[in-house]
């Protein structure tokens, strides 16, 4: 089982901030998980969008990246505080 | 000094002054406060903004950025705090504070601070209207006071 | 705000607090504290700083670069607090503050009125160490500073 | 009687804050004056130094600037501070 977080509006956008799914034997990198997910649930495109940049086990990653079935992954759409 | 990341209303006097009483050997101080403004850009009523953290990542790239600003500039102490949760129109976001024996790096190691919580610091920004809510990135504005320290950028800061 | 010069103690934090008080609109207040650094540039320990101000020149010189300063930046508010006489090693010397809708006009307002009083404005300024009294002048980098708001901006400042 | 002050640095030099002197009619500017109280006063040249600029009346002058002899002259050493 993956856990799969969504911050920001794209948990508005996705409809939660938390997915646990078993991920088949084709997800193997963030890429594919991309189009998993926006097939899965059924997206307009906001998790294929490079601007949501994705963390793997609290680290944000250079993609493609690898994927394990136990990473924690999380989409982060653009950052700003202050 | 560890990044203070909080739900609790943030109090910018008493910080400077405790930031200040912790100081040896500082000629200047510079603080930046930000708050939330009554009415937004297009002149709307802003009721609360609603600020979201990572539970690692945003403590994790605002201590890097406090150390890249001690690399870049003498400092004696700096200080960041950012309030998350809902932040009523008028209360305080981020207070940050830079001490050093010279003005301009002060001045600087704060303005850079700010620049990077504005554009880099993994927060999520959503505004609340009596119109709906919506997510607030950071305007090009903000990316292009970024980029003066990562070009160029102002040298350091003179002795 | 009416420039304040005084023998009396500044308290940054109290200032700064009342300060943000007043303000309704303001996005962004940066603050600035000079503070008595308790050992010189030559590496000796520093009793205190004696700062001596015009009774008129003085006041009259922070008013138009107050003027200046809020010609050039769109601000909510600027204020100064400059302490005069005898002044202890770690005392505050100097509180200025600027808010403005934007960070960056609350920045470079700071800044530009920090270059204005190391420079301009009319303080004499002697420092007592163990080995007696010396009348201290402005440095090069603290006129370098000032000609930067020369330069550059909408507009030239006067002097 | 012109009231002449001395400021900062200037007034340890100078040995007071305050010089009240009738000023004779060959002094009808600052460039006069200057030259008049560094022998009056019998000083090193400090007076005639023009970093150490005038106000006559609380109004800093350019020079040379016409004197009265009610006129309040002030000299100023360079300023700083912060």
């Amino acid at each position: 089982m993956t856990e799969i977080t969504f911050w920001g509006k794209l948990a508005d956008i996705v409809g939660t901030s938390k997915h646990t799914v078993t991920l088949p034997d084709s997800v193997q990198d963030t890429e594919n998980l991309r189009a998993f997910l926006e097939n899965e649930l059924g997206l307009d495109g906001a998790l294929r969008d490079p601007a949501n940049r994705i963390a793997i086990n609290d680290q944000i990653v250079v993609e493609p990246a690898a994927l394990c079935a136990s990473d924690r992954v999380a989409f982060l759409p653009p950052v700003g505080g202050g | 000094m560890e990044p203070v990341i909080s739900n609790d209303v943030i109090m910018p006097g008493e910080l400077l002054h405790a930031f200040q009483q912790r100081l040896e050997n500082s000629g200047g101080v510079v603080s930046f406060t930000g708050q939330v403004r009554p009415v937004n850009s297009s002149g709307i009523p802003v009721k609360h903004l609603h600020l979201q953290a990572h539970p690692t990542l945003t403590r994790g790239g605002i201590v890097q950025a406090v150390t890249e600003a001690n690399a870049r500039w003498p400092l004696e102490a700096a200080a960041i705090h950012h309030r998350i949760g809902d932040i009523a129109s008028g209360d305080t976001i981020v207070f940050v504070a830079a001490a050093s024996a010279h003005r301009r790096a002060a001045f600087e190691a704060a303005d850079y601070l700010m620049d990077y919580l504005k554009t880099r610091a993994v927060f999520w920004k959503k505004e609340v209207t009596e119109c709906g809510a919506e997510w607030i990135e950071p305007r090009q504005t903000d990316h292009a006071d970024f980029s003066r320290w990562t070009l160029e950028g102002p040298r350091h800061a003179r002795h």
